[in-house]
């Protein structure tokens, strides 16, 4: 068994020319770094299209300047239709949830921070690494293609329920090739998020370095390992889903479609499909998908918190927990999209006690993060604001998702203004700070400068969403201006900061570090430091 | 960094040793697999679970489907059997390929290796002749001449999807057998692409009696 | 910094309860005989939120400004947790969570489980891109069959009635307005043409998505009279957004008046 | 600079160029595969040139037309005083049939045209189309304007074209479209008042027209020979007949259609 781990050792050497260091890179790291800038594309543009569409919906004929260029069929003379914002909706929905909550907070931080977190080298395939980040590039490049054909994107939201999505293009502009291309985009997203998801299972549970018990992990680690479980699971219901729906479109059967249906006083010639099916499998994957985009924000936030207020955090095991639990309880609550979908009423009530339960693990990380900043000695870095942001509007997305789970109330709730408030407090923004906190916490580590503070920057990032390209002026800024940083700048104790900044090729020098403490040393009495590091082997009296 | 350095130093007079007692502590495979093994494992989980959500499409359009064509007599069901065994023996062919890559045999492993593809190409061959046979009597994607066009969309998603899987598990056992022939894979290369097989064999057990046996022509 | 967070949060939560206080934005009024209990469910499960958000808000801004580092060598406390604290509130977010959910069963049950009545009026409800039609069965009490390739959109023959070779479709009333008479139970039959939609009537309480290939039935009784506005609810293409009809509910008088007048102009 | 850097940003380039280099495949026009793009028209003497006139009539009983409800959007119920009855299978006053489509099916294969630089107009006003049957040539240009104030979305429902379905909002430009393939005919659809119904004759020749309020149809300009004669109805079916017109003549042609 030892051998077997010691062959992990220097598997591949650090690669030679431009090519095979940054662009087919199997180094985890550099594979972390381009899914956070595939993510970062993803977001800009996802932002754009969100701009776009409040503007359509305020000022309906309002002329934008350009616009027509880009899309002459969806905004002549630059004044957007009604079909061009569903195009928005669409593409805003696809990209945020698949391109960039999918992708930054899991495959980029997680790249990144996973194998140094545990101590191994890489991660356990990296060529498999590779083969995901460019899978889910294709997927992307696929999707963004949709804006240049001549029927325009798909119209038929990021859910793409049929029978709209599968009759083709009588029901409407965007569902010929667009929604095609759409279905394609996602299965091939799919192909890339499975093998990541192997591949971080199979890190977490066979790389950890000696000492490095599962108890001892930093919770990310704990959060990116469920996450990758999840994804691992509903990915390959979405896939098998997509190849039904494509089926559907070129094929010609009648999965999701049933008989008798005219669409534009067409006869469609589809027989004995059922759209419900579609839901199913679809919400099968999407409610875990809810928790993949969550999850390792919530596992940032928890080593961030901890971290800044120098103190444990509050009830580790509870917390991983609650994590698997939540994990868990994800795949049994999908039917609460359903409630008024004309699913049994029946169902419909087992579905929303398991949502209800969902809630307790989650209330539980609530109390816990708040028990980490009680009697802490709070510093306020940028990553901190941003964690005590993410519990605040954790908590006020999470009670509003208690309506919405209650089948009656949500029948009056169901697919209003609520829902979208819902879903972007807690996945949305909640996530996004996470993303935030997480860039602020470890860009230090990453491409040494620290990004300095501006206070006005960040209060004005949280009112307005123009101020996002604050940060990213930031951020480049800092990529090739920034002050150096060393190497433990913020006092933490997970093993990420007992490397140079950035990390060598080989991460730890060759050797293994070896770990004698759980991730949140902080504040120990009697200790020399106020911080015990996972690989010093003090002793550690107090308890 | 002072921790730097200690990560050097031997975990000598320490109150929390890094403890090897469980195979959990680190350091090791807690399922004392390679982790190639433990990959093949979990695609074959995810795997599982998209063949699951196809059989479970299948279930839910045959059950709300008031006339399910049964139309496969025994002709068909006896090829389909044959396809079964011709499917279950390459699985015993890998079996004694893997038997014979650990003893480090190469030149019996990659014989058998050869033989459970050519298993593979058989079961290929058998099932692409009957797709021929159902297609000449009219059989579609979009129709069949005996009931709801969904008969044949599923019959051939599913067994297409399955046979996507052997085609490809022929190539992939091709080129460990080369790898193997010339040392560049290891005995446990071949075990695992064992698992994959033994997978796409278990799937096929679950293909034939739900597509076949249970649209078998009652009498 | 530690004062500013806390008061930004406490004053998103200060102007969050507010705006459910003062009822800045509340719930339009309730004409079902339903309403009043999912409306009493509504605000119980903002009572039991509401006093989590503001504990939880307010604390975490007391516990920010209260904790933050003032450089005085205090040291933070050294504590991995508190069991029986976190035990405690384990149950208790699951009795209330659960509790909440149990109370409201009954009312989903009433709603979907119990058929409507027998005496109530119904209505086929017809969605399609980017209409609705509402067909009453006419004196005789029955709905013709519906034949395929008879829908003729250009020639108003939305549902496929072939009113002369089917008795059950002869008197058959089809409407672009749904008329219904005040007290009186009424089932919606509920049918997609083309994709889903999705049957919304906010003063109603009543939402259910209308399937292709599937007949859902639901059923009220309206308890006020007026023009209420019945709005697709499902993306359902290019003019969803334009998707509407008007429900009107009339005395019983005014509403045979009606059917009649319509009848007139089949 | 740090080395490392550099990549990423490099890797973003080609994306953001992606838009630039790819928004000009979104061109609205559909190049005219049957137009006459090279070959130049055919020389007709227009001294010889022929018409075929005549009328449409219908015998039986004026069919009974469901009234239009117009409910949903108040615009469409405002723009009209009465009640509204559908254009399909609507009948004269003097027994002839309107909005007949009569065009020469078979006879002028020989011969090309280039398509006519003056657009056909098809106006949206009252929520209904004005005019409910048009004739058009491939590749002439078809303008959609409306007249009304409340959006629509128009979606032509080809077999032998490109479908396509665009919304319009009040005030806004014309659609301006062609048809690139011969197509008869083209049944046109407003989704978001799903009455609204034209029908478009795409032809390769000019030798078309429509019957108007008095039931009567002209076809000028036909060069000496045999044709034959399609009147097309939306709900009464089609009716061809066979005619020889010599040079100069005038030959009349009756349909008499019945209920179907």
């Amino acid at each position: 068994m030892a051998e077997l781990h010691a062959e992990a050792v220097h598997r591949h050497e650090a690669p030679k020319g431009f090519i095979w260091k940054y662009v087919f890179s199997l180094d985890h790291k550099v594979i972390g770094k381009q899914y956070y800038f595939l993510a970062l594309l993803a977001v800009v543009v996802g932002m754009v299209l969100s701009w776009l569409i409040r503007v359509r919906m305020v000022w309906p004929s309002a002329r934008i300047p350009g616009l027509d260029k880009l899309s002459p069929v969806g905004a002549p003379g630059g004044v957007m239709t009604p079909e061009y914002y569903l195009s928005l909706l669409t593409l805003h929905g696809t990209l945020m949830i698949f391109f960039v909550l999918t992708t930054a907070p899991q495959s980029g931080f997680g790249n990144y921070f996973l194998p140094l977190q545990i101590g191994a080298e890489d991660m356990a395939f990296p060529r498999l690494n590779m083969l995901s980040f460019w899978t889910t590039f294709v997927g992307l490049a696929v999707l963004l293609s949709t804006f240049f054909v001549t029927d325009g994107p798909p119209i038929s939201g990021w859910t793409a329920y049929p029978p709209l999505s599968a009759v083709g293009s009588a029901a409407g502009p965007g569902e010929g090739l667009g929604q095609d291309l759409w279905v394609i985009s996602i299965a091939i997203f799919c192909i890339g998020a499975l093998l990541g998801a192997l591949n971080f299972i199979a890190t977490t549970l066979d790389l950890r370095t000696r000492g490095m018990k599962l108890m001892r992990m930093p919770l990310t680690c704990w959060a990116w390992f469920v996450t990758a479980v999840l994804g691992l699971l509903s990915f390959a219901v979405l896939f098998g889903a997509c190849v039904l729906l494509l089926l559907d479109r070129v094929g010609g059967t009648s999965f999701f479609t049933p008989g008798g249906l005219i669409v534009s006083d067409k006869i469609i010639p589809h027989t004995g499909g059922s759209p419900l099916l579609w839901q199913h499998l679809f919400w099968f994957f999407g409610h875990p998908e809810v928790y993949i985009a969550i999850l390792p924000g919530m596992g940032i936030t928890s080593h961030i918190l901890s971290c800044f207020s120098r103190k444990p955090i509050f009830g580790y095991k509870v917390m991983a927990a609650s994590l698997m639990t939540i994990g868990f309880l994800s795949f049994t609550v999908w039917g609460h999209h359903m409630f008024v979908s004309g699913m049994s009423p029946y169902s419909g009530f087992t579905f929303s006690i398991f949502t209800m339960a969902i809630g307790v693990p989650s209330a539980i990380k609530t109390f816990n993060w708040l028990g980490t900043l009680w009697g802490g000695k709070l510093r306020f870095t940028s990553a901190m604001l941003f964690s005590i942001g993410f519990v605040s509007l954790f908590v006020t997305g999470g009670l509003s998702g208690i309506f919405l789970a209650q089948p009656a109330v949500d029948s009056y709730l169901h697919a209003t203004y609520f829902v979208v408030g819902h879903f972007h407090m807690v996945m949305g923004v909640a996530a996004i700070f996470g993303m935030f906190a997480g860039t602020y916490f470890w860009f230090p580590k990453i491409l040494k400068p620290l990004i300095p503070v501006h206070e006005f920057m960040t209060i004005s990032a949280l009112i307005t969403g123009a101020a996002q390209f604050i940060f990213l002026f930031n951020l480049f800024w800092s990529m090739f201006k920034g002050e150096k940083a060393s190497t433990n700048p913020w006092e933490a104790t997970s093993l990420e900061w007992t490397v140079p900044s950035p990390p060598p090729f080989d991460n730890f020098g060759g050797k293994h570090p070896v770990v004698y403490h759980g991730a949140y040393e902080y504040g120990v009495p009697g200790a020399e430091k106020d911080y015990i590091m996972q690989d010093s082997p003090v002793k550690i009296t107090a308890s | 960094m002072a921790s730097r350095e200690a990560m050097r130093v031997p975990a000598a007079g320490v109150n929390e040793a890094p403890a090897t007692e469980s195979v959990w502590s680190g350091g090791v495979s807690p399922y004392a697999v390679s982790s190639k093994k433990l990959g093949m494992w979990l695609f074959i989980v995810s795997d599982a679970i998209t063949f699951s959500a196809l059989l479970m499409a299948y279930s839910y359009v045959r059950v709300a489907s008031a006339h399910w064509p049964m139309p496969f007599e025994w002709p068909s069901i006896l090829n389909a059997t044959v396809m079964t065994g011709v499917l279950l023996s390459s699985s015993l062919t890998m079996v004694m390929a893997v038997r014979a890559a650990k003893m480090a045999n190469r030149k019996a492993a990659v014989g058998w290796l050869l033989a459970t593809m050519l298993g593979g190409i058989a079961f290929d061959v058998l099932h692409l002749r009957e797709w021929g046979g159902l297609i000449e009597e009219g059989v579609r994607l979009f129709k069949n001449p005996w009931g709801t066009p969904l008969f044949g969309a599923s019959f051939f998603g599913l067994t297409g999807l399955h046979m996507t899987h052997v085609t490809v598990g022929v190539v992939y056992l091709g080129v460990v057998a080369a790898g193997f022939a010339k040392s560049k894979f290891t005995s446990d290369d071949v075990e695992v692409s064992g698992l994959y097989w033994h997978f796409v064999d278990l799937v096929w057990m679950f293909i034939f009696p739900l597509v076949y046996l249970m649209s078998a022509k009652q009498a | 910094m530690a004062l500013a967070i806390a008061v930004v949060v406490a004053l998103i939560t200060v102007i969050s309860v507010a705006i459910v206080v003062l009822k800045v934005w509340w719930m339009p009024l309730d004409i079902s005989t339903h309403g009043p209990a999912i409306d009493h469910q509504m605000n119980l499960t903002l009572i039991f939120t509401g006093i989590i958000f503001i504990l939880a808000q307010l604390g975490l801004a007391w516990f920010v400004w209260k904790y933050r580092d003032r450089g005085d060598g205090r040291k933070a406390i050294y504590s991995h947790g508190h069991g029986m604290l976190e035990a405690t509130w384990t149950a208790m977010a699951a009795v209330l969570f659960i509790g909440l959910n149990l109370m409201g069963y009954r009312m989903w049950a009433e709603m979907y489980f119990r058929g409507a009545p027998p005496d109530a009026l119904r209505v086929q409800v017809l969605g399609q891109q980017f209409a609705w039609y509402f067909r009453y069965p006419g004196p005789d009490g029955q709905f013709g069959p519906t034949h395929v390739e008879k829908v003729n959109d250009a020639s108003g023959n939305f549902y496929g009635i072939d009113r002369e070779r089917d008795p059950g479709s002869k008197d058959d009333i089809v409407t672009a307005t749904l008329a219904v008479p005040v007290n009186r139970p009424v089932e919606l039959v509920l049918l997609a043409k083309d994709v889903t939609h999705d049957f919304y009537v906010r003063e109603l309480r009543i939402q259910q998505d209308m399937v292709p290939g599937m007949q859902i039935p639901v059923h009220f009784t309206a308890t006020k009279t007026g023009r209420f506005e019945i709005a697709c609810n499902q993306l359902c293409g290019l003019g969803h957004y334009k998707m509407r009809a008007f429900l009107e509910v009339m005395s019983e008088e005014d509403f045979q008046k009606w059917l009649q007048n319509m009848a007139a102009q089949q | 600079m740090n080395k490392q850097k550099l990549p990423f940003s490099l890797l973003i380039v080609p994306l953001l160029l992606l838009p630039s280099c790819g928004g000009k495949k979104t061109e609205v026009s559909e190049q005219p595969s049957e137009a006459p793009s090279g070959a130049q028209p055919t020389p007709i003497d227009q001294s010889t040139v022929a018409a075929i006139t005549g009328k449409v009539v219908f015998q039986g009983v004026k069919p009974k037309l469901a009234r239009i409800m117009m409910d949903q959007d108040p615009v469409c119920v405002q723009k009209h005083s009465g009640a509204v009855y559908p254009e399909d299978g609507e009948m004269n006053s003097n027994g002839t049939l309107p909005n007949v489509f009569v065009y020469v099916k078979e006879g002028a294969e020989k011969y090309t045209f280039s398509a006519p630089t003056d657009p056909v107009v098809l106006d949206q006003n009252g929520c209904v189309y004005k005019p409910h049957v048009l004739g058009i040539q491939v590749g002439q240009d078809l303008h959609i304007i409306s007249s009304d104030p409340t959006t629509h979305n128009i979606h032509p429902m080809p077999k032998n074209n490109r479908e396509w379905n665009e919304s319009q909002g009040p005030g806004a430009a014309p659609l301006e479209k062609k048809f690139a393939r011969s197509e008869i005919m083209i049944p046109v659809k407003c989704n978001q008042h799903p009455w609204m119904r034209a029908y478009v004759g795409v032809t390769k020749n000019p030798f078309f027209s429509v019957t108007g309020s008095d039931g009567t149809f002209t076809i000028k300009g036909l060069p000496p020979g045999d044709y034959t004669i399609e009147a097309w109805t939306a709900t009464y079916g089609t009716q061809e007949q066979k005619v020889t017109v010599g040079s100069k003549e005038t030959k009349t042609l009756d349909f008499t259609f019945k209920p179907s």
